[in-house]
């Protein structure tokens, strides 16, 4: 017979779930209004989701303060974990929803955006990438990628043109054997361990000095190839200049942000052990995802005639750079990837909200794609602050002084240089200068070469709206004033990283 | 005192910058003659400051300010005036004023008359600042400076390409031998600490005699640039597309000496290392030689001159080599009044005829040019070394130095030179001035120069006759500065013999040269005489080829060298190699992008390759670490 | 205001070009004009307080930027790097001043006082990443500049000129990362300030690394042969202005670095590589001179010149003594004013004649005699005669180096030779002869805006090479301190003997010292 | 014969791969997503052989959440499918190479 | 004895069937043969003592999913032969058998750290399903939830996708469309 379980409520610690749980009943409260009401303009869903995800900004805060106090929270049944990286994670994964919601207010009508199921699935999603941030629980990380994976599909699909379909369903289909790989490479560790909780998997795995080397090296295996997917690594990239190019500009910035930092966290929680434990083939075949990922991507962005495309590869040389962190695995290469993505997350949420705002419903004659580098050529003369707006960016992302991006990379490179990857950092710089060519040829486009004739004047800011200008607007300052930012954000992170013991 | 240094230093300055301040404007007769009397001011104030210097006075010495100070080099804008130095402002002063009066006619009708003075007149205070100076900094500006104007005059008709290339080659070649000058001022520095003449000359008895051998021959690498010596001295010929007034000045009085003068200032120097000095006299004696031979048969009046000019910088070369710095100094000045006469004659005898330069169009010009064939028949005779003219006692008494100091192949060689001096000189002054008048032929009326060109000239005249009469007075001058070593013939049987041989032996030269082309017979050459298709004339002809050899085997092969550097080296190679990386780069891109057909079926099959070529480094390092052991055992049993 | 009179420096001139987005196009010129003469007063403020007779830094700032990693806004200058300031302010003034019709001139004028602002921070930095901050962002202004205005290959130019400094820069990011590194593992601290590192002494085989990883970024600034071959190409297509700015200053930033980080940070790495350095700033002196007499487009010349020039200004520094290091600060400033002035030159025929092919003119003399002159003047000053500015450089460079090696010096010194003969051989070709083309007849010389450009340039060519003093004296100053330094924390024997001890009269004292230690 | 979990691994990982076959292999999307669901089945069958051996239950739960997994999937997979079908009467995969490079 | 039987068996079924359901080319034979894999994997979790996830293998999948997937199947018409163009299989059957091997490869080795000791043991006497609930309902209450959400969001994406308005897009409309449309629809359709 069992025994009857008995919990007292306080050591459930149920105020661990309130920052999950505040987006999930924003999207209830979203549906329900669409029940009683529906037809509602599209600006009352972006602000009730707003609203909520302000509330949730502040619960984080919340929990920062109780971290900071308290350090590390184990919360209903141990399931949650409320660590320094869950709270970084869960800011950035909130900030940037935040900032990224508005963007669905444009002067164009886009689909996706006449549905509240839109604002609905996009707050589950949230919901979703929290949990798997939040926890060091197999099934539960499992769990909430899931969720928010399969949100993220259908906001994918619901741009509803043929490049997004087409998009959701290479997603879906990749992001179906990558969860099938996840599963796999969890089963193996709990066939080594007995468990599936990272903790007690690393302290399983050290108690018997990984004596099943070969078993532990098949998990990896298949949990590095489920995150690479998500993280987009060589050659588990192939769905992300896909994706990226098929869903709507906002949408595309906000799938290089969110859920790669929610990857790189379940990342960071099943290597950074495993790193630490010195499995050296993981340090080797990290290694190599590095450097493939970061050089091959941009090789690829170099011939690209698209400028999302170009994005699209860009982001994923820029999620093989910060891969590096894991690889390095110290406090300062952790606490540098958390920087780098915030800084990240500003410019490059503000490169794809430029393209965003020059969305045409009809490609004309001279562009090929949506976004073709020729639809840009001569932007100085026609929209010269628009243009301006965008080469900040661009000089950011290519790690030009003094914008966002460069403080990102210089500490991730001083930390690679402090853990003696000498060559690792040669690499990571040579690439920045890479890369540097096609943020270059944007700008080139922009400001050296004269207007196509008889092409819209208009066509650079045809999608924008007050909340679209707002978003860059802060987007921009961001970059250009990230000096500013990098000491107090750098003194956050390193506490938090250094108390989660990371 | 120290004003008049400043006036002699300074008003050929502003004389040069009042001119230049009317280069674009057309001809402005007050240009040349307010020059001109600045540069007489100029001369006057030397005067003064060598009558100062003769009465017994100090040694005028004055530091300006400062030029470069850092680290332990200081160099300050010094000058100072002692027997040397007011000997050659003499020299400068007199022979510019007399070449600025006469300019003033001379280029009478020249569109560039204004800029002409400017440049004159910014050459004069180059030379003073060269010989004036009390460092060896200072000289070098005054070195340069005078390069600049040399340049700057040659190539004052700038429309011709003859003289654009003169220019251009007389600087290059000037710079070349700069360079060594310039290694010689470093190795100077750094082996006594200074620039400064006194100091640096105080400091040198205490040096490794290797390392002043070393600062020697660089010295004298400079002076051999400045001074045309062989292998840079066919700048020297070439730079007579000049106007003749500057050849007068520069070429011939003032500037090539400059060599010497660097020579006889740095006689501490110099008489520490008398092997140097040795060689530096053989190659005198060499070049004095070697430069007659080419006037022998040249056909260009002032080329001739040239040449003479250079032989007898290899006189004064001999000289100072030898030790006997006055000796030389003295040659120097007398040379300087006799060859700028001779230089000035020739501009008549330009003018006269239209710019033609070939002797042999000429003949018979005593008549139209009277005083001009009296001037150039002196000042060969002065040349030509015959008693009682300046050439007399300043060229015989090298050839004594060379007999006293027992060089007898040196005394031989400059006895010979001394025989085809002579010859030369006479051979254009019979060509231009005896026998038919050829110049009809060609349809010119020549005339007699203005009037105050020739009064201009006349000091050059006088001196050019009575400067031989200086030499005491000189002498006890400068020996307080420079070694006063006696050169007597011990034997006056011996030093009859020579001096009465000597003179023989010039004038049956001019005899001879009077014989051979004083006669009405003498025709333009056309190439088809027997003598013109010898090899010795060939090759005196083409100056030993040397110009050629130049050309072909320098500048052609620097020119191909450049091309070779830019076009293949710089764009193929090292500009192509930094393309090629970015290509590579690019390429690798283009080529590799086919892995993303877009076809769902391959990117999942990317996605398991991934993933098996993981697994299969995984199964490789599990199994090599499950059998370690055994591997290990099995590799120790292979003896590895 | 004298506290933060750099960064009113620094940042005046970026203000004012933001301001300048708001004024009416045909009033840029006179505000861009009257915010340069601001600025360039300014700088003349600085010099006028400047102490001459102080070596360390001064006018110093300092502001936490990320105190947690050790970077500082810190500003300062010393006599280096007050008169680059200086010059590079005075070539906005007149750059702005002389800029003749061109299209979007607004932008023009806005993107050079950014470039203005980028300039001044360079080398006003003592920290460094504030120093890269500028040195990056210097790249930014010249690349539109290039690439907006230039000629038909403006586009390939402009990249080739960014990604290849780019990515030089970036090695030397890295290696900055690495020296702070040191520094922490030193002292625990982190810092990025210059005068922090000054004071640490690292094992001879680390310096030569990060010796190493600086000197890519540097010798691809300056540009140092075999990395100089974006240099023909930005030139070449770079409109007037931007070829004045990019040889005047840009280049410098290079030359600036090696005196401020190299030398002093490095002194063992320094002596060791001074051989191999001194060949490769031979090759360029010579090899580029003689590149520069095959070209056929004058404004080629000039930009191989200017290589050359850089060449003889790395001999200096690594002479690694006093005379060499002043002389080749000081001819980096002669380089400046002369190689500005003669892409100014350049440019007034290209206005004229909208080409730069040598063999399109001929005889210009006769027609320009204002212009003759003046580029006369300042060819000759380029070719370093005495009493312009370029000799005072090029001589105590070459004495400087002198004293580490004779033969290297001469044949290094024969770059006086052929510099020469390009420059002779150009000017021939371009302005003696006769006038054969019909078109050049009748062009007009110099104007007056030219002269405003010109006739200062000229002044200080000559004021300078006649009386340097009241530059080279802050500039001695200064570098005997960093000599100095250099000196004191060389480790090996062969260091310390190859850059000497000015401190002659405590010597003795000092090696009892370290004898005791 | 004793059937151990290694038996049950093997059994798994031989699942495993046949569902990647049909993964790489199919075209036809609909068929395709019916090779993903061996691949969750044969983990599955693992996780309940596991929690067998070691008498723990976390296994079970695990192949839980893995059926509720793959049932959520088909529905937005189908989904998709269907608005794919509706557009283009197809669902044939070599048919959706609209972006590449 | 019997056990080993019965997983030979059983595993010879289940790759037969699954091996079907990827080779053939009638997509109604896939279908069915991975039902019956399904069923057969369930006699696995019988065997195994799960009887709950046996119970909830048969419900959901076999039952549900294989509906939804047959369902599909008519939907889009794929009942009869289906034309597949297959490109090099040898890649495809090598990469699996490669992957096949390797894992078994590892797999055939004994788990040295067996001893481990069960968090959440099955207790003796008690059902499974009820200790299934037992764990489900406190250790894993919130991936319970979750998952529940997780179906809601599959739910909504499902009634979205599939929904009649995604058959006009606003996406590929201009401006003046989309007013036509508002007009005519009374604003039912749009918000």
């Amino acid at each position: 017979m069992l025994e009857s379980v008995n919990v007292s409520l306080e050591s459930l610690n149920l105020i661990t779930l309130l920052p999950m749980l505040i987006p999930v009943i924003g999207a209830l409260l979203i549906l329900v209004i669409d029940m009683f009401k529906s037809g509602q303009d599209k600006s009352l869903y972006v602000m009730i989701a707003i609203i909520f995800l302000f509330m949730d900004f502040a619960s984080l805060v919340d929990s920062a303060g109780a971290f900071s106090q308290d350090g590390t929270v184990m919360g209903v049944f141990n399931v949650m974990l409320i660590d320094g990286l869950a709270i970084l994670s869960q800011f950035i994964i909130v900030g940037a929803s935040i900032v990224f919601i508005p963007l669905s207010l444009t002067s164009k009508r886009f689909h996706e955006f006449s549905y509240p199921e839109f604002f609905a699935l996009f707050l589950f999603m949230i919901a979703g990438f929290q949990f798997m941030v939040a926890t060091d629980n197999l099934i539960l990380i499992f769990v909430g990628l899931e969720t928010a994976s399969l949100a993220l599909y259908t906001l994918i699909a619901m741009h509803n043109r043929d490049k997004s379909f087409e998009a959701a369903v290479k997603y879906f289909t990749m992001g179906a054997l990558a969860a099938a790989f996840f599963s796999f490479g969890s089963m193996v560790f709990y066939a080594l361990t007995g468990s599936v909780e990272i903790n007690q998997i690393a302290t399983v795995l050290a108690g018997n000095g990984y004596a099943d080397i070969a078993y532990v090296l098949v998990a990896v295996t298949f949990m590095l190839a489920s995150l690479g997917f998500k993280l987009s690594l060589v050659p588990f990239h192939t769905w992300a200049p896909d994706v990226y190019e098929g869903s709507s500009a906002s949408m595309a910035g906000y799938m290089s942000i969110v859920p790669k930092i929610a990857g790189f966290i379940v990342a960071m929680r099943i290597f950074e052990f495993l790193i630490h434990s010195g499995v050296e083939w993981l340090e080797v075949v990290l290694y190599i995802f590095v450097v493939v990922t970061m050089t091959a991507a941009n090789m690829w962005a170099l011939v690209q005639t698209d400028v999302k495309r170009m994005l699209a590869y860009s982001s994923i040389s820029h999620a093989g750079f910060v891969m590096a962190a894991i690889l390095i695995g110290t406090t300062q290469s952790n606490s540098a990837l958390f920087l780098y993505w915030v800084l990240f997350a500003f410019t490059n949420l503000g490169s794809f909200a430029m393209l965003w705002i020059s969305r045409q419903k009809n490609i004309p004659w001279y562009q090929t794609s949506d976004h073709s580098y020729n639809k840009f050529a001569g932007m100085i003369k026609t929209s010269p602050i628009a243009a301006v707006i965008m080469a900040l960016f661009m000089l950011s992302l290519a790690g030009v002084p003094p914008f966002a991006l460069f403080w990102g990379k210089l500490y991730m490179i001083s930390s690679a240089v402090n853990a003696g990857y000498n060559a690792l950092a040669l690499i990571m710089a040579l690439n920045s200068a890479i890369a540097g060519y096609y943020y270059l040829k944007l700008i080139i486009y922009m400001f050296m070469k004269e207007p196509i004739v008889g092409a819209d004047e208009q066509v650079f800011t045809n999608n924008s709206s007050l909340p679209l200008r707002s978003i860059i607007g802060f987007a921009a300052i961001g970059t250009v004033f990230a000096f500013i930012l990098v000491n107090p954000l750098l003194e956050f992170i390193t506490s938090f990283v250094y108390n989660s013991g990371y | 005192m120290e004003v008049y240094l400043y006036i002699a230093l300074f008003a050929p300055l502003v004389g040069s910058l009042f001119a230049a301040l009317f280069t674009a404007t057309p001809k402005k007769m007050f240009t040349g003659v307010i020059a001109s009397l600045l540069i007489i001011s100029a001369f006057v104030s030397s005067t003064i400051l060598l009558m100062y210097i003769l009465n017994g006075g100090e040694p005028v010495q004055v530091e300006m300010m400062t030029w470069m100070a850092t680290g332990d080099l200081y160099i300050p804008f010094g000058f100072v005036v002692d027997q040397v130095s007011v000997t050659m402002m003499m020299v400068v002063t007199l022979v510019s004023s007399v070449v600025h009066v006469y300019s003033v006619g001379y280029m009478d009708h020249d569109k560039g008359f204004n800029r002409f003075f400017s440049y004159l007149s910014a050459f004069v205070f180059s030379m003073m600042v060269l010989v004036m100076s009390d460092n060896f900094a200072g000289l070098f500006i005054g070195w340069e400076g005078v390069g600049l104007c040399s340049w700057l005059l040659i190539g004052f008709w700038y429309h011709k390409e003859s003289a654009t290339w003169a220019a251009n080659e007389a600087f290059i070649m000037n710079r070349i031998a700069d360079l060594g000058m310039l290694i010689g001022l470093f190795l100077i520095y750094w082996n006594t600490g200074t620039l400064q003449y006194t100091e640096a000359f105080a400091a040198m008895p205490g040096l490794d005699t290797e390392i002043l051998a070393w600062m020697g021959i660089f010295l004298f690498i400079g002076a051999m640039g400045k001074s045309a010596q062989f292998p840079l001295h066919t700048w020297l010929a070439d730079a007579m597309e000049g106007p003749t007034p500057v050849s007068a000045l520069i070429h011939a009085a003032t500037m090539v000496t400059a060599g010497v003068y660097l020579v006889v200032r740095a006689n501490p120097l110099f008489d520490l290392i008398p092997h140097v000095g040795l060689f530096i006299a053989s190659l005198g004696a060499f070049v004095a030689l070697f430069a007659a031979s080419m006037a022998l048969v040249n056909r260009d009046m002032k080329r001739i001159i040239a040449y003479s000019t250079l032989s007898q910088l290899g006189y004064m070369f001999v000289a100072a080599g030898l030790g006997a710095y006055w000796v030389a100094l003295f040659h120097l000045m007398a040379h300087a009044f006799f060859k700028a006469l001779l230089f000035l004659g020739a501009g008549n005898v330009m003018h006269a005829m239209h710019d033609e330069l070939d002797p042999f169009k000429m003949g018979g010009l005593k008549k139209p040019m009277k005083w001009t064939f009296i001037m150039m028949t002196l000042a060969s005779v002065a040349l030509a070394g015959i008693y009682p003219l300046a050439g007399f006692f300043s060229k015989d008494l090298i050839l004594e130095v060379a007999f006293v100091d027992h060089h007898y192949i040196l005394y031989a060689v400059l006895l010979f030179t001394a025989g085809l001096t002579a010859f030369y000189s006479f051979r254009l002054v019979a060509l231009i001035f005896h026998g038919e008048e050829r110049y009809k032929l060609f349809g010119i009326h020549p005339h007699e120069a203005y009037k105050y060109m020739l009064i201009g000239m006349s000091p050059l005249l006088i001196l050019a006759i009575i400067a031989g009469s200086f030499k005491m007075t000189y002498f006890e001058m400068v020996t307080a500065l420079l070694p006063a070593t006696e050169y007597h013939i011990h034997s006056h049987l011996t030093f009859w013999i020579m001096t009465i041989g000597t003179q023989l032996f010039v004038a049956s030269s001019i005899v001879y040269a009077y014989k051979k082309y004083a006669n009405n017979k003498i025709t333009v050459p056309d190439g088809t005489s027997k003598m013109e298709n010898s090899f010795a004339y060939k090759l005196l002809f083409n100056q030993y080829y040397i110009p050629y050899i130049y050309e072909e085997y320098l500048v052609k092969p620097y020119r191909e060298l450049s091309t070779i550097f830019w076009e293949q080296i710089d764009l193929k190679i090292v500009d192509a190699s930094v393309d090629g990386i970015a290509g590579i780069v690019y390429g690798t891109g283009e080529k590799t992008r086919a892995m993303q057909s877009g076809n769902l079926s391959t990117m999942l099959k990317w996605m398991v390759a991934g993933t098996v070529g993981l697994l299969s480094l995984a199964v490789v390092f599990g199994l090599a670490a499950r059998y370690s052991d055994e591997i290990m055992a099995i590799l120790s049993g292979l003896g590895v | 205001m004298l506290d933060h009179i750099l960064s009113i420096l620094i940042f005046f001139p970026a203000l004012a070009a933001i301001l300048g987005f708001a004024i009416q196009k045909d009033s840029i010129r006179s505000y861009g004009i009257a915010v340069g003469a601001i600025e360039f007063s300014l700088s003349l403020l600085l010099w006028f307080m400047f102490d001459s007779n102080a070596s360390g830094m001064q006018f110093m700032e300092e502001l936490p930027l990320v105190p947690v990693f050790g970077i500082n806004y810190i500003l300062g200058v010393d006599g280096i790097s007050l008169f680059i300031i200086i010059l590079s302010t005075f070539f906005t003034l007149i750059g702005i001043a002389s800029l003749g019709e061109m299209k979007n001139i607004k932008y023009m004028i806005i993107t050079l006082l950014f470039l203005q602002m980028t300039m001044t921070g360079v080398f006003a930095a003592l920290d460094a990443i504030v120093f890269y901050v500028f040195w990056e962002l210097s790249l930014v202004p010249m690349l539109y500049i290039i690439g907006a205005w230039g000629g038909p290959l403006r586009i390939y130019a402009s990249i080739k000129f960014f990604l290849y400094t780019f990515t030089g820069s970036l090695v030397m990011l890295v290696g900055m990362l690495f020296m702070a590194y040191f520094y922490y593992q030193a002292s625990g601290v982190w810092s990025f300030a210059l005068l922090d590192w000054y004071r640490l002494i690292l094992p001879e085989n680390l310096q030569l690394w990060l010796f190493a990883a600086f000197f890519v970024g540097f010798a691809i600034k300056v540009p140092m042969f075999p990395f100089h071959t974006w240099l023909p190409y930005a030139h070449g297509q770079a409109p007037t202005i931007g070829s004045v700015m990019l040889a005047a200053i840009l280049l410098k930033m290079g030359t600036y670095a090696f005196v401020r980080f190299s030398l002093p940070l490095f002194p063992d790495a320094s002596v060791f590589y001074m051989m191999p350095i001194a060949v490769l700033a031979i090759i360029m002196i010579i090899y580029t001179a003689m590149v520069a007499y095959a070209q056929k487009d004058i404004k080629q010349v000039v930009a191989y010149s200017s290589v050359s020039h850089m060449g003889v200004i790395i001999l200096g520094t690594f002479a690694l003594n006093v005379e060499g290091i002043s002389g080749s600060v000081f001819l980096m400033l002669g380089h400046g004013v002369v190689a500005g002035a003669l892409f100014f030159l350049v440019g007034v025929i290209y206005d004229r004649r909208h080409t730069k092919m040598m063999s399109e003119f001929g005889g210009l003399a006769t027609v320009m005699p204002r212009y003759a002159t003046i580029f006369g003047i300042m060819m000759m000053a380029s070719v370093g005669l005495p009493l312009t500015i370029n000799f005072v450089g090029e001589f105590l460079s070459f004495l400087g180096f002198y004293q580490q090696s004779h033969i290297l010096t001469l044949i290094a010194g024969s770059g006086i030779v052929v510099g020469a003969i390009y420059m002779l051989a150009a000017f021939k070709k371009v302005f003696f002869g006769e006038v054969t083309k019909e078109e050049n007849k009748n062009l007009p010389d110099l104007n007056k805006k030219e002269l405003i450009a010109l006739v200062p340039l000229l002044i200080i060519s000559i004021w300078l090479g006649v009386y340097p003093k009241p530059v080279l004296g802050p500039i001695n100053n200064s570098v005997e301190s960093i000599v100095q330094l250099m000196h004191d924390k060389a480790i090996t024997s062969e260091a310390k003997s190859r850059i000497p001890n000015l401190m002659k009269d405590v010597k003795s004292a000092g090696n009892s010292e370290e004898g005791a230690n | 014969m004793e059937i151990g979990l290694n038996h049950y691994l093997a059994l798994s990982a031989i699942l495993f791969a046949i569902g990647l076959i049909g993964v790489m292999r199919r075209k036809n999307l609909l068929l395709l997503f019916l090779a993903t669901e061996i691949l969750l089945n044969s983990v599955n069958v693992a996780f309940a052989a596991i929690s067998h051996y070691y008498g723990d239950l976390t296994g079970q739960m695990f192949a839980f959440f893995v059926i509720a997994i793959a049932a959520s999937e088909v529905a937005v997979g189908l989904g998709l499918l269907i608005v794919w079908h509706k557009r283009h009467g197809n669902i044939d995969l070599d048919n959706m190479s609209t972006m590449r490079g | 004895m019997f056990e080993a039987i019965a997983f030979y068996l059983f595993a010879f079924l289940t790759i037969s069937m699954f091996y079907i359901a990827v080779t053939t080319s009638q997509a109604l034979y896939a279908l069915s043969a991975i039902a019956a894999g399904m069923l057969f994997i369930s006699a696995f979790f019988f065997i195994l003592g799960a009887d709950f996830l046996g119970a909830v293998q048969i419900i959901v999948y076999s039952g549900a999913v294989m509906a939804l997937y047959a369902f599909g199947m008519m939907f889009f018409d794929t009942t009869r032969e289906v034309k597949e163009k297959h490109g090099n299989s040898m890649i495809v059957i090598g990469l699996s058998s490669l992957a096949a091997i390797m894992v078994v490869v590892i797999f055939a080795a004994p788990i040295v750290s067996s001893n481990i000791t069960a968090l959440y043991p099955v207790v003796d006497g008690v059902g499974n399903t009820q200790a299934v609930g037992m764990v489900l309902f406190t250790k894993y209450l919130v991936p319970f939830e979750v998952a529940a959400v997780m179906l809601l969001v599959a739910m909504i994406a499902g009634i979205v996708l599939a929904g009649k308005k995604m058959d006009l897009s606003l996406t590929l409309m201009s401006d003046a469309e989309i007013k036509d449309l508002r007009e005519d629809q009374n604003k039912k359709v749009l918000s």
